[in-house]
């Protein structure tokens, strides 16, 4: 794979676009950063752009549509929507822009039907990390317990998989049972009410899931103003700093590192190695880590047959 | 248009067209019909009479579908019917003129005139040429001259009423109820629509006429039925009523309707206006007003009255002429700062620039002055029920209460709450714009005397107003506008109607 | 102040139009890559979303109103249209589906804010909550993807090299603005939303006007997301969340008075235009995402300004 | 109609709570943890955060305005205090940084509003996204979190067992409700609501007072998010979404028109309640997402509806 076109033509350094889901979320913020710092060391002018809110894929396409009208080099993506991305693909496509997609994979036969390719994906897999907690809650509980979760927002992809994972692996565990699963919208403070709220239906609650870090900090508090932190297992996702800030206080236990940084690192690399006419891997996994208080496990994540 | 002249009386007994039997309407607090019955024959107009809140427009809403009826029965043409709502009363054939104007502000006059019932050139297609076509002409009967394709928003309150006028002739009902129709016209329009309703009459049109000017009465009445506080007391034919009688049915009391007009004491200057000018609206206006004066203002619809009031009082800005108060220059570009130099205007209209409605009697006598009943901005309930009640007293307001919602008030008490309003302000200089519209006889006696207590205590008073008997009577000098000029300066003395009206009218 | 009608609301839509050439000319010194055919094209074409949606606004609006549940139902009507689909519904019923529940929607909308005197705030705030709710069920919280290519046409076709969208709203703006100027329902549209007191007595059916409003702000949101699912080949729950937002900001932008009874269906489409050009500029522009919502921010109220201000001296300049 | 204005107010207030009470007793049937001391005290306390917020929104509604930049203002305010405590400043010196801001963000809608005759809805809407934007501008759009203990006691602290922001709302309504009902602000903000024009012929200060009330909005933001930073030790660039719809919906389920000039500030604590103790029912019960939605914006229609429904009936029941 890989595509030779090179439009380094007009002279000055090629301009590469970044179109994240949002940059209200931390995650992306990194990914961002990670992206400029290699994009700074390769010459690149980057462009970073990305809609208000992490779910509007029409707002998304819209923003890939006018970044087209400009004519960068290279389009790098993450998309809010595994099919609904599809037709800017497609546009990215037919105006000979090579595309890389970033943390959130391509539906593969949506891409096919419509005839659309990609050069290359970077990411780790959600429903893996969501796996991984499943087994840390698991372990910790010793197989036996009473499990609440905290989902982000309803239909929002990027959640699902991660409880999908997380579901996944509890089911094995006949011992576990989920009590509660409850949305907090992706919010601190929704995540605080809702976990004081199941704490009252639910005192003898032994563990929480929360499918990202920052419900897991509203978790956290609301734990905490219950005066039990310890006694109830936290588990977040996407090893925020304040997450495993509060890992290292031990007022949570884990949390699931996708390293979002490091995948924005290498999406630049791609792109301007598909600039010069080079080859890209069709899969560049990026490890997902769990992190905890005592040790840090890696794992590869396993790249999936397409 | 030839108005046919007025039948002679007596006439043979027409037909009765409409029975209202025992109508009973209550709003919580107040009965405001109570057993109420009318008979109107057809080709007769029947003249409604009653002190403000006697419950003449409840009546009238309840025979228009507005307010469904407690109890009673109405009889159209000799047949009971149930009147379901306003569309349903318009069906039957009932028209009505709204007291407090039910205009739509930015529709023309023309689409108000024809407001659902357009004329439509196919399934929901409006015809909007056949549509200010006859609006236009209906208008021109009434002797009204502005372009019907206008905005009702930036029509004057005196064109909205004659809006509304033409959408009740409009309709060609067999029954035109009007309600006070004439509060905001001049002797010309009406004039013009007097004419019009003795052509309707003469088709056999019945009209209940409302109107507090007891003159129109005798000039375009046939029966009259008076009500006081929800009853019906008195039905007489006009001919050959007496009018002392009606004032004391209507008021249970004798009053004396002459219009009181003591010598004039006049003190120093308080007002003077120098050369007040605004582009295409006024023009060259100077005036002085002393302490004791009353200064009457006069002039046909759109004179430019209202536009000095508004211009002194920092509504409108101005871009000629200066203000003083006491002799020194007044800088006025709000009406804080016209009341904090001493000025009061009592507006034209009271529900859209006088009155919160949803406030009560109290908090609006009061609102003008609560800075004063307030420290460290905490509000004195003890002097603002004083205060409101001293200033209310004197006005007998109709209500069970001052807490009382003005929302609930009829019109004229309404008006009786702005006027309490600028009492209680205490102001130099009050500035009255039509202030008796649509009061009845005996609040208009207090109003006179009221006006008179306060030019006596030393206040400068400008009456702006259209009743040309209560500015003859009252004024101590009248000013005549025509288009934004003073086209006549008139000692008390030397002023009559007769006067006054050529200046107006430019003969 | 008497101007005559036709002329002031002439003369508001063009201090509105002033605003979206002046953003336009300042984009066109700004990038080259704004005033090219095919950006001006593509700029009209996203505009459409909430164009569309802004047309039913505009109705709602001018009985007084208001419908915070445009995003829902734009969503819903989605969903439904994917459900039918899936359950094997040929396309054209489950376009028809689709639509109806719009429709439904908006009519329920109608009869809480009429039969139950509801304040439209309320009423619409729950619809929203309700029909996003339905949506995630139907949908178990999943898009449902893979329409046929002849349903696409709606969002990818051409005619003449004016992309469909574009056409359909046109099409929509030019019947709404028959609708407004020349038919009952727009004179008591405008009615009611400048006196409903008044409008009842004149004897106009209030509640089946008002009504009426609704049923096309649900029956466009339903067309819009008709062309979203066409456009992303996917029926969305989420879809359309802050949709209203949009939509009432063009309407206001456009010199339609959120206190009802004033205002046109062409002022709205310039504001409609104002919000996409605006996006579209700073992402040519490539100005960082936050500094792009302060932009936003920062030109609605501008262009509004602006606008009132141009509305001012020109009614000054009349007297 | 014709009671006394503080029977009908008081009329009101009743139908209103009459439907919190309604909710509470179906929860307590429903569910065992419902009705426990514990779980009680807790609903108040997470309907504080709305429950503040909607106290400045009465005052703006009251004078028939609206404020959508509310939940915008929190974010920033709070913010602005993560910042300066990082910065270094005393934490002490960081929250008053952080109100100085929030009630800065009010008199800028207070002056677009007034001065730039803005309608309120598109001066907060452009407040809402400016607000936003900066916030996420100042933060990088991360989190700023670590506060002294001192300074978190505002949120986890105890006074006779009531948690501190319980009292801190309960103080902010009472002293809402002497402004209201005893002072000039109180009365002009009504004065104003109920007809803006007959109150500036009578002399108020009509700006300076409408300005006051979203001064007080934004004053009234910026304390709820240093309540929220405080509970959740964190100063997010993205807290605060939405917020202004709860707090809306909560001023006019306890019946405030939203026309302007009538209503209470004892209602909207009841409207808060109720949006309180809703989701934290539903959330006891472990009614799915989806289905809670549903349930929300049914509660807020049907809530409204009988108490409408027992207004309706006591007027007539007075008559
Ligand atoms: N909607 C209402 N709610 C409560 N009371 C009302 C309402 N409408 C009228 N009233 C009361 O009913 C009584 C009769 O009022 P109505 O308006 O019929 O008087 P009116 O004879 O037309 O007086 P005016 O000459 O002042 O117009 C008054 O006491 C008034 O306060
Ligand atoms: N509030 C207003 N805003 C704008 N224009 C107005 C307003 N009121 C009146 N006008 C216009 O100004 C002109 C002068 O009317 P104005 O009301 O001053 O006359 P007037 O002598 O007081 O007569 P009347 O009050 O009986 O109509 C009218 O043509 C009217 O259209
Ligand atoms: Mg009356
Ligand atoms: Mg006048």
């Amino acid at each position: 794979l890989g595509i030779a076109a090179c439009n380094r033509g007009d002279g000055g350094a090629p301009t590469v676009a970044l179109v994240l889901k949002t940059l209200n979320n931390p995650f992306f913020v990194e990914m961002e950063q990670g992206a400029r710092e290699a994009a700074d060391s390769l010459g690149i002018e980057l462009v970073v752009q990305a809609p208000e809110r992490e779910i509007d894929v029409e707002k998304q396409m819209q923003i890939v549509e006018n970044l087209l009208q400009r004519r960068v080099d290279a389009l790098l993506i993450t998309p809010s929507g595994s099919r609904e991305i599809v037709p800017a693909v497609v546009k990215a496509n037919e105006a000979a822009i090579p595309v890389v997609v970033v943390d959130t994979r391509v539906d593969a036969p949506a891409l096919e039907e419509a005839g659309a390719r990609i050069s290359s994906f970077i990411g780790s897999d959600n429903v893996d990390g969501g796996r991984m907690a499943g087994r840390f809650v698991a372990e910790r509980l010793g197989g036996q317990g009473r499990v609440a979760v905290l989902e982000g927002i309803p239909g929002h992809e990027t959640g699902d998989s991660r409880l999908t994972g997380f579901r996944e692996v509890l089911a094995e565990h006949p011992g576990l049972e989920i009590v509660s699963s409850q949305t907090a919208n992706w919010e601190r403070d929704q995540a605080f009410n809702v976990t004081q709220n199941v704490l009252q239906s639910h005192p003898d609650l032994d563990a929480i899931f929360a499918a990202n870090d920052v419900m897991a900090l509203g978790a956290v508090e609301a734990v905490a103003a219950a005066g039990r932190t310890g006694e109830i297992v936290i588990v977040g996702f996407d090893a925020q700093d304040d997450a495993r800030i509060a890992i290292r206080e031990e007022r949570m236990d884990a949390t699931i590192a996708q390293n979002p940084r490091e995948m924005g690192r290498l999406a630049v690399i791609s792109a301007d190695r598909l600039l010069r006419g080079e080859t890209v891997p069709a899969e560049q996994p990026v490890r997902i880590e769990l992190v905890t208080g005592q040790q840090t496990g890696a794992v590869e994540a396993p790249a999936r047959e397409e | 248009m030839i108005p046919s002249a007025s039948e002679p009386h007596p006439r043979p007994p027409e037909p009765i067209v409409l029975r209202m039997f025992g109508i009973r309407k209550a709003f919580p607090g107040v009965v405001a019909l109570d057993g109420v019955d009318l008979e109107v024959r057809a080709g007769e107009v029947h003249v409604l009479l009653g002190e403000n809140g006697a419950g003449k427009s409840t009546l009238m809403k309840v025979l228009s579908g507005a307010h469904a009826m407690d109890a009673g029965r109405i009889e159209l043409a000799g047949s009971e019917v149930a009147i379901s709502g306003p569309r349903h009363a318009r069906d039957l054939g009932i028209g009505i003129i709204y007291q407090e104007l039910a205009l739509v502000p930015d529709l023309s006059a023309a689409e108000n005139v024809f407001l659902g019932r357009e004329p439509r050139r196919g399934p929901g297609l409006v015809d909007r040429g056949a549509m200010v076509a006859a609006s236009r002409r209906i208008l021109q009967t009434l002797g009204a001259s502005f372009d019907p394709g206008l905005p009702v928003r930036v029509l004057s309150i005196a064109q909205r009423q004659l809006v509304e006028v033409a959408r009740a002739l409009s309709l060609e009902a067999r029954i035109l109820v009007m309600d006070e129709p004439t509060s905001a016209l001049t002797e010309r329009e009406t004039g013009a629509l007097f004419a019009t309703i003795r052509r309707l009459t003469s088709q056999g049109v019945a009209v209940i006429y409302i109107s507090h000017r007891l003159d129109e009465i005798f000039e375009i009445g046939d029966r009259v039925t008076v009500l006081r506080d929800g009853r019906r007391v008195a039905t007489r034919e006009v001919d050959g009523a007496d009018r002392r009688e009606l004032v004391r049915l209507m008021a249970d009391r004798e009053i004396d309707e002459r219009v009181p007009r003591p010598a004039a004491r006049r003190g120093d200057e308080l007002l003077r206006v120098e050369g007040l000018g605004r582009h295409g609206v006024l023009h060259d206006v100077s005036f002085r007003v002393h302490a004791g004066e009353i200064v009457g203002f006069a002039g046909l619809l759109g004179s430019g009255r209202t536009e000095v009031a508004r211009a002194i009082f920092g509504i409108d800005p101005h871009d000629a002429g200066r203000v003083f108060m006491r002799g020194r220059p007044a800088r006025i570009s709000s009406p804080r700062d016209a009341i904090r130099a001493g000025i009061g205007l009592l507006t034209e209209d009271r529900k859209r620039q006088g009155l919160v409605l949803e406030l009560s009697i109290r908090e609006n006598i009061v609102l003008p002055v609560l800075g004063s009943m307030s420290r460290f901005g905490i509000v004195s309930r003890r002097m603002e029920r004083e205060r409101a009640s001293k200033h209310a007293a004197g006005l007998r307001i109709k209500t069970p209460s001052l807490e009382q919602v003005v929302l609930n008030l009829s019109g004229g008490n309404q008006q009786k709450v702005v006027l309490a309003k600028w009492l209680a302000c205490e102001v130099d200089v009050l500035i009255l714009d039509e202030p008796t519209r649509g009061i009845d006889v005996g609040s208009k006696q207090e109003v006179y005397q009221l006006i008179h207590r306060l030019a006596s205590e030393g206040v400068g008073i400008v009456l702006i107003s259209s009743e040309l008997p209560e500015i003859v009577g009252l004024a101590d000098r009248i000013l005549v506008m025509r288009a934004g000029r003073v086209v006549a300066e008139l000692s008390g003395d030397e002023a009559s109607q007769e006067s006054v009206l050529a200046h107006a009218v430019g003969a | 102040m008497a101007l005559p009608r036709t002329k002031l609301l002439h003369g508001r839509e063009v201090g509105t139009l002033a605003g979206l050439l002046a953003l336009c000319a300042a984009l066109w010194v700004a990038t080259p890559h704004f005033a090219t055919v095919s950006n001006l094209v593509n700029v009209v074409e996203q505009s459409a979303i909430i164009g569309i949606v802004a047309v039913g606004m505009t109705f709602v609006i001018l009985t007084g109103g208001i419908d915070l549940s445009v995003g829902s139902i734009v969503a819903l009507s989605g969903v439904a249209l994917g459900t039918a689909h899936e359950a094997g519904l040929p396309i054209a019923a489950a376009a028809a589906v689709g639509l109806t529940v719009g429709l439904a929607c908006g009519l329920g909308n109608g009869a809480l804010i009429t039969l139950g005197r509801l304040p439209p705030f309320i009423a619409t705030l729950g619809m929203m909550s309700v029909a996003r709710g339905i949506a995630l069920m139907l949908s178990d919280g999943r898009p449902i993807s893979g329409y046929p290519a002849s349903f696409r046409a709606l969002a990818t076709g051409h005619v003449l090299g004016i992309p469909f969208p574009v056409i359909l709203m046109l099409a929509i703006y030019a019947v709404a603005h028959f609708l407004l100027t020349r038919t009952l329902l727009g004179r008591y549209t405008y009615a009611i939303g400048g006196n409903e007191e008044a409008s009842a007595l004149s004897g106009i059916n209030v509640r089946a006007y008002k009504a009426a409003a609704y049923a096309i702000a649900g029956l466009l949101s339903a067309v819009t997301s008709m062309l979203l699912v066409a456009r992303l080949n996917s029926a969305q729950p989420i879809a359309g969340i802050m949709y209203e937002l949009d939509a009432i900001a063009a309407v206001v932008i456009g010199g339609t008075s959120l206190l009802g009874g004033s205002g046109t269906v062409i002022g709205t489409l310039i504001g409609a235009l104002i919000m996409g050009v605006l996006r579209n500029g700073l992402n040519l522009l490539g100005v960082s995402s936050y500094l792009q919502q302060v932009a936003i921010g920062s030109v609605i109220i501008v262009a509004v300004l602006v606008d009132m201000m141009l509305r001012r001296r020109a009614r000054r300049a009349a007297e």
